[in-house]
């Protein structure tokens, strides 16, 4: 039992991390990691809208989508094929949901999480993690967690590379290598060093 | 053929929801979108310079909309836009004169005395350390903080001073606060006639230090009409209220060539030498 | 263990003492110039006001500026002579200031000293005071701060320490040692007025165990006083206010704060020289010992030099120098100010005229930092030179700020120390400056 | 006593600079010139077990890290002769310490040009890398070509000349029974005589070496106590308690890299902490991460990502430690 929850954990945040190891969500990786409050805001709502998805696209999935049904007079109708279309739809709505919450009332965090906040909605991250549910046959609470500490593992990474990346602001980086290239190979240097988490579980 | 129908009603029924909650939250968590404001920052450069003394070009119009700042204030917009931005806060736009930097020093490497400086390569750093490398304790120290602090490439550091090129300069104003020296001024764009020179000692001290610099002769006064040259103690200003026209220069025959044409100060091979 | 008697600060660093050259060279007298050029404020705080006007005859210790305000100072005429112009003169910083030139008559002529007070003992302590004020003392270390007014400690505030200052940590320098062991009954004698003039009977005199024989002679000199002579280790910059209120004491001045605030005042041996000169031979503060040194200057000594020396004067006197000089410095290599000219003039602070030849010319570099942490070891401040370099290289002064810049004494260990040659110092001055006008565009 | 006659010194070319006007005699190249004599032991005790190939994968290593970083700098249009700082001579040196004997001249060059070229030109040259660049090289290769560089020479005693390696296993590649089974693996282990990387064989050679750097004040204590504390306490609390899951912690500390990663690698100056509570924290979480891979992970080896990881979290360690000034006092509410 215990091994379980250890797996699902340590293994979402760091062995399978999903920016290092996935390559999952390397769009808002890269686009929000230019300074550590931003990328520090940005983890919240990563967080946020994983865990809450995780949470409503398992329950959807386990309640409706998975179990075999009779309907119209047809036996073991199974709708597991629709998962995708309706994750996708679920997740756009929330962020929506997410967003029109965050213009109401942060609105400066709004403003500094800019277009990542709508992007998360067609973000492989989040769309990546109900199908991995899904895929490790997780229950509602096992998604829920395992949702949670993908999204830590992204914070993680995020809050790492943006530390990263405001030493590198001041490196004499060659002309070539400006901006997002350097951050690309720090991003490469740092999943290597990540590798070493292998086999961990 | 059930489970296609099944299928689209399904995906029907999530849509539907969806829906009426995301439209229900619209509703619920509405935010009124300021128009006016961005119709304003349409109107504005948005060139972002900070010469308005607001943060970029949208915090400008917010002060715009609320009154606490004028038109007039942006120091890039040219007369037209000015009045169409008038017309827009329907207040009245009085034309303005375009003004360009002015780096009141031209004791460049050949005529004033300097001495090695070493240690952080920028002004303010520099006039730390025994006022800076410069002879002259007023003088420009060429170090290139002005030239670094303006977004449009108006400011060139040719011979060990900064040399302001009224053609490219908007007026920002962002190399006046950066100067440690005090050095850099706003004038009319139109006005072609300046006093290279901001020291307020006595010529004799001055003239020690640097063979360029106006010694207070007073010949440039006598040679204008009244009131279009000020002499304040040792040292002669232009009047940029009166200002003199370009034949002052000949009229003068100014002996340290302190007295000079921006535009000609700004051309590469200035001719600037003078006898020793 | 004696030595356990004392604490040591934090961090600091150990450079080559350099102070072989001068240091048993005793105290010259320099011969009479005839011309004194004297700059006007040489006081922190505001300038003295010119009080003479051109072509007026003035008598050596007459007022020639007199304070303007309370931190403010008296300026007295060096020598006897006329005023031949008042000119504008660039000072140690390297700023235009004006300054009172003076030609010497060659009678160096006194004029109406003041009245000696032979029995200190029994005067009043505003008397005295009043006589620190009229003699226009400052602090002679570097600071150059009105003496009277450190000895004006506001109401309320206790003070129960009175420290000597004669750590002469600066390398080089070696005109304190000079004045402690030429003159240690005047040292012995000046701590003892000012402990009168403060009411304390708490008195230490601080001096680094690299002059021993200073520490063994003041030593034997007060027997009997009270004072206390306290032998510190050699550690860079010991003679810094607050880190040497620490050795003696174990009091941690607060950060912004005065030595007053723990119950300290401090005065430098030289300063404590002057006042008895002042209170006992009613003589006021024209002169002061000054060590000229270098290797290529031919005869480095301690010279009792006039304030208004030109500081060619000074080197010619030493016998010129063997190699042309690519750096002098007035006061000592870790604090002292580089000159671009040799018409300045010594100051009631200038400890002393250093010249470094081409070959000792350090300099400095842009190399990027290595986070050797060197910086942050030596700092005596605990602060983190490095970042602070690093913010200010990309002009965030806020960041600085949040490092505690505004802590920084610009004793220049950390560019001591840094390997990759970076203006560390500089770099935290320039935040330093930057705060300040800052907080002063703020107030308006 | 003056050879030039007296002269009286002009205003002529005075140099003004802020002080201090002196400074101290370390300089970067010096620094890195020391480090290297800390490193000469262990190398010599590697050249010594493994023969005249050991001398020629570090000669290999140090020209071409020095040849990439001249090409580097030429590509770039910057002044080359940042070679002769010491620095690329140094990550050449722990490059090839890092290696096995046995690997083939090429692996040299591709590591060098991951060192130098990817780890730390490409950020702008010494003092901007945020990862250590021999490390960086070290997994690279290691994940690039594990069958490589997991291949070990084995000691040959006596055979200088033999260009020939025999190869084996490291001993952190045994399995826990097999460590506990053989007899004087320690003093095998203290002394170098096991198969494994050049540099990291002989411990007690390592262990000159870093107390060289400490005498020096070349590094920063905190980093090796940390980093081999915190293995040693988290290996004895394991091997204690689940004997079956680790190897006594003694058995830890002398075999694979731990002790040139504490002492040589975690140290770098760029990519570590300044502060020694940060350098503490820097250390402890490198012996952490170290234990957590070599106990359970796949990988036998894990104090090169441990250092790596560490490494990136400099920036942050750097900015959460703040020191609070002498004579700082709490401001008083008012």
């Amino acid at each position: 039992m215990f091994e379980n929850w250890l797996l699902i954990t340590v293994g979402a945040i760091l062995v399978n991390n999903f920016v290092l190891s996935k390559f999952l969500g390397i769009c808002p990786f890269l686009g929000v990691s230019k300074n550590l409050n931003t990328a520090l805001g940005m983890s919240g709502a990563v967080i946020f809208v994983m865990t809450l998805a995780s949470l409503v696209t398992s329950t959807i999935y386990t309640l409706f989508l998975s179990r075999p049904f009779t309907f119209l007079g047809v036996e073991d109708v199974n709708l597991g094929f629709l998962k995708i279309l309706v994750f996708i739809v679920v997740i756009a709505s929330l962020v929506q949901l997410v967003e029109l919450i965050l213009q109401r009332f942060f609105p400066v965090l709004n403003k500094a999480l800019g277009i990542f906040l709508p992007l998360i909605t067609t973000n492989c991250a989040v769309l990546g993690v109900a199908e991995l549910n899904v895929k490790g046959g997780h229950t509602i609470l096992e998604s829920t967690v395992y949702g949670f500490c993908s999204a830590l593992g992204f914070a993680l990474a995020l809050i790492l590379f943006s530390s990263l990346r405001e030493k590198l602001d001041l490196a004499a980086v060659p002309t070539a290598f400006e901006g997002t290239a350097i951050a690309l190979i720090t991003a490469g240097i740092l999943a290597m060093a990540f590798m070493g988490f292998s086999g961990l579980v | 053929m059930g489970i296609v129908i099944l299928a689209f009603i399904i995906a029907l029924v999530v849509g539907v929801v969806l829906a009426l909650i995301i439209g229900a939250a619209a509703k619920a968590f509405a935010v009124e979108p300021d128009l006016r404001k961005e119709a304003l920052e349409e109107l504005l450069p948005g060139a972002n310079c900070g010469g308005c003394g607001f943060p970029g070009c949208g915090e400008f119009a917010k002060a715009l909309l609320s009154a606490e700042s004028s038109p007039e204030c942006c120091p890039v917009c040219q007369p037209d836009s000015l009045k169409k931005i008038g017309e827009f806060l329907g207040v009245s736009v009085e034309g303005k004169e375009r003004k360009v930097a002015l780096v009141r020093c031209g004791g460049h490497n050949g005529v004033a005395i300097s001495t090695p400086y070493n240690g952080v390569n920028d002004c303010a750093s520099a006039s730390l350390v025994a006022a800076g490398g410069k002879g002259c304790e007023y003088g420009c120290l060429g170090l290139a903080s002005c030239s670094r602090a303006c977004a449009f490439d108006a400011i060139e550091i040719r011979n060990g001073i900064a040399i302001v090129h009224p053609d490219r300069c908007i007026g920002c104003g962002h190399c006046v606060d950066v100067c440690p020296k005090n050095l850099i001024c706003m004038v009319p764009a139109s006005v072609d006639v300046h006093v290279y020179c901001n020291s307020p000692e006595k010529g004799v001290t001055k003239m020690k230090l640097c063979k360029a610099s106006c010694i207070g002769c007073k010949k440039c006064v006598k040679a204008s009409d009244e009131d279009q040259m000020i002499s304040e103690g040792f040292l002669v200003r232009t009047n940029y209220s009166t200002p003199p026209n370009t034949d002052l220069i000949a009229a003068t025959g100014c002996p340290t060539k302190a007295l000079k044409l921006a535009s000609i100060h700004a051309l590469p091979e200035a001719p600037e030498e003078v006898e020793p | 263990m004696k030595r356990k008697e004392f604490l040591f600060f934090q961090g600091g660093i150990h450079p080559n003492d350099c102070k072989d050259r001068t240091r048993l060279e005793s105290i010259q007298v320099a011969p009479l110039l005839d011309k004194y050029t004297v700059i006007v404020g040489q006081n922190i705080g505001a300038p003295s006001k010119c009080i003479v006007k051109l072509g007026d005859d003035v008598k050596k210790g007459q007022i020639i500026a007199e304070a303007a305000g309370f931190v403010s100072a008296q300026l007295h005429s060096p020598t006897s002579g006329t005023v031949k112009r008042i000119v504008t003169c660039p000072n140690a910083m390297g700023a235009f200031v004006p300054a009172i030139e003076i030609v010497a008559d060659g009678n160096d002529e006194w004029g109406s000293p003041f009245e000696p007070i032979d029995d200190w003992k029994t005067a009043a302590p505003a008397e005295l005071k009043q006589r620190v004020a009229d003699a226009g003392i400052v602090g002679m270390g570097g600071a150059a701060f009105p003496t009277h007014v450190k000895l004006s400690p506001p109401e309320g505030a206790k003070i129960d320490t009175l420290i000597i200052n004669g750590a002469e940590c600066e390398p080089y320098l070696t005109a304190d040692h000079r004045i402690m062991l030429e003159t240690p009954e005047k040292v012995i004698e000046g701590a003892a007025i000012l402990g009168r003039i403060l009411g304390v009977s708490k008195i230490f005199i601080g001096i680094e165990n690299n002059k021993k024989n200073a520490i063994k002679l003041l030593r034997f000199k007060a027997l009997g006083t009270g004072i206390k002579i306290g032998g510190l280790q050699v550690q860079y910059p010991q003679g810094a206010e607050k880190q040497l209120i620490y050795s003696l004491t174990g009091r941690k001045v607060p950060v912004g704060g005065l030595p007053l605030e723990v119950g300290c005042v401090m005065q430098n041996v030289a300063s404590t020289v002057a006042i008895v000169d002042a209170v006992v031979h009613g003589r006021p503060l024209i002169e002061r010992i000054t060590t000229v040194t270098g290797k290529s200057v031919v005869n480095p000594g301690n010279w009792r030099f006039k304030i208004g020396t030109p500081v060619a004067k000074a080197i010619e006197l030493c016998g010129g120098v063997s190699e042309a000089p690519r750096k002098v410095i007035l006061g000592g290599p870790m604090m002292g100010f580089a000159q671009k000219t040799l018409d300045v003039t010594l100051t009631k602070n200038s400890s002393g005229i250093l010249l470094l030849s081409e070959k000792e010319t350090e300099q400095y570099g842009s190399d990027p930092c290595i986070h050797c942490g060197r910086c942050v070891r030596t700092c005596p401040m605990n602060l983190l030179p490095s970042s602070i370099s690093l913010a200010v290289e990309s002009e965030r002064f806020d960041v600085a700020e949040k490092q505690h810049v505004a802590a920084c004494i610009e004793c220049g260990a950390c560019s001591y120390a840094c390997p990759a040659h970076r203006p560390l110092t500089q770099h935290c001055r320039r935040a330093k400056t930057a705060l300040a006008a800052q907080k002063k565009a703020l107030l308006k | 006593m003056t050879q030039h006659p007296a002269q009286q010194p002009t205003n002529d070319s005075l140099i003004v600079s802020n002080s201090p006007h002196i400074r101290g005699k370390e300089t970067v190249p010096q620094i890195m010139s020391r480090v290297i004599y800390a490193l000469l032991p262990a190398c010599a005790a590697g050249i010594y077990f493994f023969g005249l190939s050991a001398l020629r994968v570090l000669t290999l290593c140090v020209f071409f890290c020095v040849g990439v970083e001249w090409l580097c700098r030429k590509l770039g249009g910057r002044n080359t002769d940042t070679w002769k700082d010491g620095s690329a001579i140094l990550t050449g040196l722990l490059l090839g310490m890092n290696l096995s004997a046995s690997v083939p001249w090429w692996i040299c060059l591709v590591g060098s040009i991951l060192a130098i070229g990817l780890g730390k030109q490409i950020f702008g040259g010494l003092g901007f890398n945020p990862f250590n660049p021999a490390l960086v090289a070290r997994v690279g290769l290691l994940i690039g070509f594990p069958q490589i560089m997991t291949t070990w020479a084995v000691p040959n005693l006596g055979k200088m000349s033999g260009v020939d390696v025999l190869s084996g296993a490291t001993p952190l590649g045994l399995s826990v029974e097999q460590v506990a089974a053989s007899d004087g693996l320690l003093q095998n282990l203290f002394y170098g005589n096991v198969g494994g990387c050049i540099g990291e064989t002989s411990a007690v050679a390592l262990l000159i070496g870093g107390l060289m750097l400490m005498f020096w004040r070349l590094i920063k204590w905190e980093i090796p106590l940390g980093f081999i504390g915190v293995v040693v306490a988290l290996t004895a609390i394991v091997n204690y308690h689940w004997p079956e899951l680790s190897s006594p912690p003694l058995f830890h500390v002398f075999a694979g890299g731990l002790l040139l990663g504490a002492f040589f690698m975690a140290t770098d100056m760029v990519t570590s902490p300044v502060t020694g509570r940060g350098a503490l924290v820097f250390g402890m979480g490198c012996g952490l991460i170290t234990s957590v891979i070599r106990i359970f992970g796949s990988y036998p080896e894990g104090v090169s990502f441990s250092i790596l990881i560490m490494n990136a979290l400099t920036p942050l360690i750097d900015r959460s430690i703040t020191r609070k000034p002498f004579g700082f006092r709490k401001e008083k509410k008012a």
